[in-house]
């Protein structure tokens, strides 16, 4: 930001709004509360800007997660009004004069104040085996696999998932039952499903009660998916996969 | 480590308005099945049975009318999602998939009616 | 997680098929019988004619069998979500498709 | 005991972490990373990555344009042995799925960029470090061998008599400090452009990899260099990536001008010429925006002086094929839509040239420790780093320092040194001590703004001898000040204010070392230009600027002369 300060504390006096944020700490807190500031009403502030507003003039104690303020990090998630978004993205003008109510994510243990536990995602990750899967020879360093357009389309979106997890907030089925394999790491299994260079299969994987099966596709992760994933798609397309190939017995298990 | 876990929420399919369609649209699972228990009795009685007149029993069909007639363009709409089809590398857009299979519903409709009433 | 066969692979396919099934058939069906005819807007069809092929007979048996399939496996799921009682699932899917099974029966004895 | 402590799990981090998974399976390696891996800055790179492919285009021709670029004070042997191994780190890339933009025969397809005489920047649309971040963190998933410490962060390196053995860290979360003995360290933690007001870099950018290796007695190199991009949007510093201008983007002034033709920078042309107006280096863009800015021909906004980036003459399609995320970030972030809409910018703190001093293998002077990515300086980019180099320098980087530092913890097997608890312990009561102590000092925010200030007016884009030197005292000050800077927060989880203070003390060290450099280099080379030393000076500064810290604390600057091979100095030409 450029030398704002001065301008930001004079707006300051002039309009504020209000955001109520929870606040949980460990060591004193039983459960979360909610503590309100008041923090100035710029035009073209996020509420990530507004939360660091807080943190570096008003309240030292607030913790959150942020780093690029550009929507591709996706560590700054959070529940605001309800609703799962990215606050860097998310900006003062969508409400008003407020108030805003700021929790942690929906769904995750809370950690502390704004920020959750995401270790299971990330054991979930680990075990739909995202990455490339060749058999045989791998090829000289010289050389590329060739893929087309057309083919690099196929699972192109699946591979736009940045990992800030507002799917499994927003996904009923995953906040009542954290077994679930859940909207992005289905996602980005399918995105080397699709891939015209991955020789692997990850059926097992899937094709399991608490992976592909949970999904009543209730659809909200989509809609609450800032990139555009559609994992609701992705999962859907999955069963009809594994459908097909539970009832034809010569197809590749 | 301590953390928060958040309580249960019963009434979570109250909080937005994607929750409360998708409970609205599961739901009219249970009128499909009144449906079909109706329609047997339509076939044990050669017709609809004497009870079908009743005020309150046809109330009763014309909301499953409108919870099957529900059911169907969800489900119509929804359908695209598992099956991406693609002519010559270009993906047909969701829109024209849903257009088709309603107009196919709409086809199967006007020839079921046409030959239920034929004979009338 | 986890490795296990799943029936669910069969159950999402006669889902699917019931959930086509019932969005074709099902509101114009209703619509006649249910409302159209017993109001008195139009006149009362020969249901026994009707149902005199055979062939009609079999689809009719397939459709209900599928539309009470559908319904079975979104109330099982529903009711899950809706009062939290994944843990019974099994009972639940016992009743569930135990009680679509035997509506397919049923429409069968009727019809034969 | 770990064999090979990998700090940073950016780019740099993350193919360190592999190389040695696949030199060695049985060594232990491990990451330590203040954020999750795929938050690192890495994933917000757009543009592309550089690697010689095209049948037309020569290793040469980009070590060339590698070498002019930087205004010769790349070392030469460096660059050569880089821009051969580049195209190998990219298909390797390609080889664990990375989706790299392609043909339509299906190879991989490349775009022009600044500096560059040759088309050989790879890119996935315009998230190309999204992409290979992403790719990276997925692949190392499939090494079990790879252990992570997630969120934890590295507050020391523990240094006994010229050798690391492993650092301290604190693990977020739960704010528990431990001491992590290792045979080798890599610090791969990244840039430092958050000493500066307004940059394009994430909050995560602090620096704090150069200021442990400094505080351990290793040398910063070439710290006075500082890359400007051109193109950043007002408000929030967000990059617009150089690939808008690859594509055929045009920067005009107030006036509609494409102002860089006043420049020495060429003559317009309707469609982009490589070398050439808006594909100049990034050095000479910025300062021909400080002279629009002296001319009037800026626009003034509540965030200072702005030129605009014009799109529009693309069109839709061709910005959503090639550069969707700009008409994203556009529309998010300024509420304009390139395909219709002038985007304003201004140039923006972006990339630092210097770094850890490095050999080929990214071995620092102190046994054991490696370093590679921004926080490294091998030196590859010079005065000034062409765009789309970046991203391949931390994955040739990252595996040649990976590489080596598996070979270091092979040879060197003997068990911990007796100093390694000491130091661990006496860390731990330091920082037990910070946290919360009640000091009702300055917020920790207002000194950071003041230090970002001071830099931006003393370091910018053109510098000065005496404003310089009273940024030496204010900085000296500040520091004082910063030690005794407020501290509410008594929490040990998820502090992060404590964080906030740790890394502000690190934006200091090295804000002075960038400081003591530029004060010491009296000649104007690439990012580095004083106005009372205009020229470039061959004679006395084709030389690195080495800075340690002195015993008293303060920085002491070196020089150390720059290897050239093939390339003598010459001129920079671009669009003639
Ligand atoms: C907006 C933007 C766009 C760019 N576009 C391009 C481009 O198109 N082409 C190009 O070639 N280059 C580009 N660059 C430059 C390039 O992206 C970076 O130089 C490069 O990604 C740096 O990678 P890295 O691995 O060195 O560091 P980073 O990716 O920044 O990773 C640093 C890591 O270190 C960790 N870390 C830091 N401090 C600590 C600590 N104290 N304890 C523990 N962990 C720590 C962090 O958690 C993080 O994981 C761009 C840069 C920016 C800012
Ligand atoms: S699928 Fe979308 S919402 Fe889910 S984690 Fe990925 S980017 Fe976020
Ligand atoms: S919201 Fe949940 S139920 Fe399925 S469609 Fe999305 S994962
Ligand atoms: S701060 Fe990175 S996504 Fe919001």
């Amino acid at each position: 930001m450029t030398d704002t300060a001065e301008t930001i504390r004079q707006q300051a006096a002039a309009r504020t709004i209000r955001l109520e944020v929870a606040r949980y700490r460990p060591e004193q807190d039983g459960e979360p509360v909610f503590q309100s500031y008041d923090v100035p009403l710029m035009d073209d502030w996020a509420v990530l800007d507004g939360l660091n507003y807080v943190k570096d003039r008003l309240d030292g104690t607030l913790s959150f997660r942020w780093s690029c303020r550009m929507g591709i990090c996706g560590s700054c998630g959070m529940n605001v009004n309800g609703e799962p978004r990215l606050t860097c993205g998310t900006f003062f003008t969508e409400y008003g004069d407020g108030p805003i109510r700021i929790e942690p994510l929906k769904g995750f243990p809370v950690i502390r104040d704004l920020v959750v536990d995401i270790d299971d995602f990330l054991v979930k990750l680990q075990h739909v085996q995202p990455w490339l899967i060749r058999e045989g020879e791998e090829l000289p360093l010289t050389a590329e696999y060739a893929q087309t357009p057309e083919q690099l389309e196929a699972y192109k979106q699946y591979s736009m998932c940045i990992n800030c997890l507002l799917c499994y907030s927003a996904c009923p089925v995953y906040v009542l039952d954290p077994d679930f394999l859940g909207p992005a790491a289905i996602a980005l299994a399918q995105r080397y499903n699709l891939d015209s260079r991955d020789q692997g299969d990850r059926f097992d994987l899937l094709n399991l009660d608490e992976a592909v099966w949970g999904c009543t596709f209730v659809g909200e992760c989509t809609r609450a998916c800032p990139k555009h994933v559609d994992p609701a798609e992705a999962i859907q397309r999955y069963k009809l996969t594994a459908a097909i190939r539970s009832i034809l017995p010569w197809s590749r298990r | 480590m301590t953390t928060y876990h958040a309580k249960r929420d019963h009434l979570w399919f109250l909080r937005n308005r994607t929750y409360t369609v998708f409970v609205a649209r599961e739901l009219t699972s249970v009128f499909v099945a009144w449906t079909i228990v109706y329609l047997m009795l339509v076939i044990d009685a050669g017709g609809p049975p004497s009870f079908a007149g009743e005020p309150w029993m046809i109330a009763i069909n014309v909301v499953a009318f409108a919870a099957t007639a529900f059911h169907a363009i969800t489900f119509l709409n929804l359908a695209p999602k598992a099956t991406v089809v693609r002519l010559d590398g270009w993906r047909v857009p969701a829109f024209m998939i849903q257009g088709g299979n309603h107009s196919a519903w709409l086809v199967v409709s006007g020839i079921v009616a046409f030959l239920v009433l034929k004979g009338v | 997680m986890r490795r296990k066969r799943t029936a669910e692979p069969y159950l999402w396919l006669l889902f699917s098929g019931g959930g086509v099934a019932a969005a074709f058939f099902l509101p114009v069906l209703i619509l006649l019988f249910g409302v159209l005819v017993p109001a008195g807007v139009v006149g009362r069809p020969d249901v026994a004619a009707l149902t005199e092929n055979v062939v009609v007979r079999l689809a009719i048996v397939v459709i209900f069998t599928l539309c009470l399939f559908h319904a079975a496996h979104r109330i099982r799921f529903t009711s899950e979500e809706l009062l939290n009682i994944g843990r019974i699932d099994l009972l639940l899917a016992v009743v569930c498709y135990g009680g679509a099974l035997a509506g397919g029966v049923v429409t069968a004895v009727l019809l034969f | 005991m770990i064999d090979v402590l990998i700090v940073g799990g950016g780019g740099a981090g993350l193919r360190a972490a592999i190389a040695v998974a696949e030199c060695d399976p049985t060594l232990e390696v491990a990451v330590v990373s203040k954020v999750y891996p795929m938050r690192s800055h890495t994933v917000s790179a757009e543009g592309g990555a550089a690697g010689v492919i095209g049948v037309d285009d020569t290793l040469d021709e980009h070590c060339y344009d590698t070498i002019s670029g930087g205004d010769w004070l790349c070392d030469q042997d460096a660059v050569e042995m880089f821009i051969a191994e580049a195209p190998k780190e990219l298909i390797q890339l390609e080889h664990w799925g990375c989706p790299w933009s392609r043909e339509p025969d299906g190879r991989v397809a490349v775009r022009p960029f600044g500096g560059m005489k040759k088309e050989r920047t790879w890119y996935a649309a315009d998230k190309t470090g999204f992409h290979l971040l992403h790719t990276l963190f997925q692949t190392t998933l499939k090494y079990g061998e790879i252990k992570r410490y997630d969120e934890w962060y590295v507050t020391r390196l523990i240094v006994d008599d010229g050798r690391v053995y492993g650092a301290v860290a604190v693990d977020i979360r739960t704010g528990r400090i431990e001491t992590i003995p290792a045979r080798s360290v890599i610090l791969a933690t990244g840039g430092c452009g958050k000493i500066f007001p307004f940059t394009t870099n994430a909050a995560i950018k602090t620096g704090d990899g150069m200021a442990l290796a400094y505080r351990a007695g290793a040398p910063l190199k070439d710290m006075e260099f500082v890359q400007y991009h051109p193109t950043g949007l007002p408000f929030t510093g967000i990059l617009i990536t150089e690939a808008a201008r690859a594509e055929g983007g045009w920067l005009i002034n107030k006036d509609g001008y494409r102002y860089l033709q006043d420049y020495d920078l060429g003559t317009p042309t309707p469609t982009p010429k490589l070398r050439s107006m808006e594909l100049g280096p990034r050095d000479r863009l910025s300062q021909a925006f400080v002279h629009e800015q002296h001319r009037g021909r800026t626009v003034e906004t509540p965030y200072g002086p702005v030129v605009y980036l014009d799109l529009r003459h693309l069109g839709e399609a061709r910005i959503d094929a090639r550069i969707p995320f700009v008409r994203e970030l556009c529309r998010s972030y300024q509420n304009l839509d390139p395909a219709t809409d002038l985007i304003p910018v201004r140039p923006v703190v972006h990339y630092m040239m210097g770094g850890i001093h490095t050999d080929l293998d990214g071995a620092t002077p102190i046994a054991g420790l490696y370093a590679a990515g921004e926080t490294a300086c091998v030196s590859i980019n010079g005065a000034n780093r062409l765009g789309s180099n970046s991203l391949p320098e931390i994955l040739v980087f990252g595996r040649r320092a990976g590489v080596a530092a598996a070979e270091f913890a092979r040879s060197h097997r003997q068990a911990e040194a007796p100093a390694v608890q000491a130091q661990g312990r006496d860390e731990e009561r330091r920082l037990t001590h910070l946290r919360g102590d009640g000091k009702k000092g300055e917020r920790i925010a207002d000194l950071r703004e003041e230090m970002q200030h001071t830099l931006e007016g003393a370091a910018g884009i053109y510098r000065t001898g005496d404003v310089l030197a009273k940024a030496v005292d204010s900085l000296a000050e500040l520091r004082q000040r910063a030690s005794e800077a407020r501290l509410d927060d008594s929490s040990t989880a998820f502090n992060t204010e404590l964080l906030n203070w740790l890394e502000l003390g690190c934006m200091l060290d090295i804000a002075e070392t960038v400081v003591a450099c530029a004060l010491n280099r009296t000649e104007s080379r690439g990012a580095h230009q004083r106005t009372d030393f205009e020229q470039r000076d061959d004679a006395g500064f084709l030389a690195h600027s080495l800075v340690h810290r002195a015993p008293d604390g303060s920085p002491s600057v070196g020089l150390l002369p720059v290897t050239i091979t093939r390339w003598p100095p010459g001129e920079r030409v671009y669009g003639r």
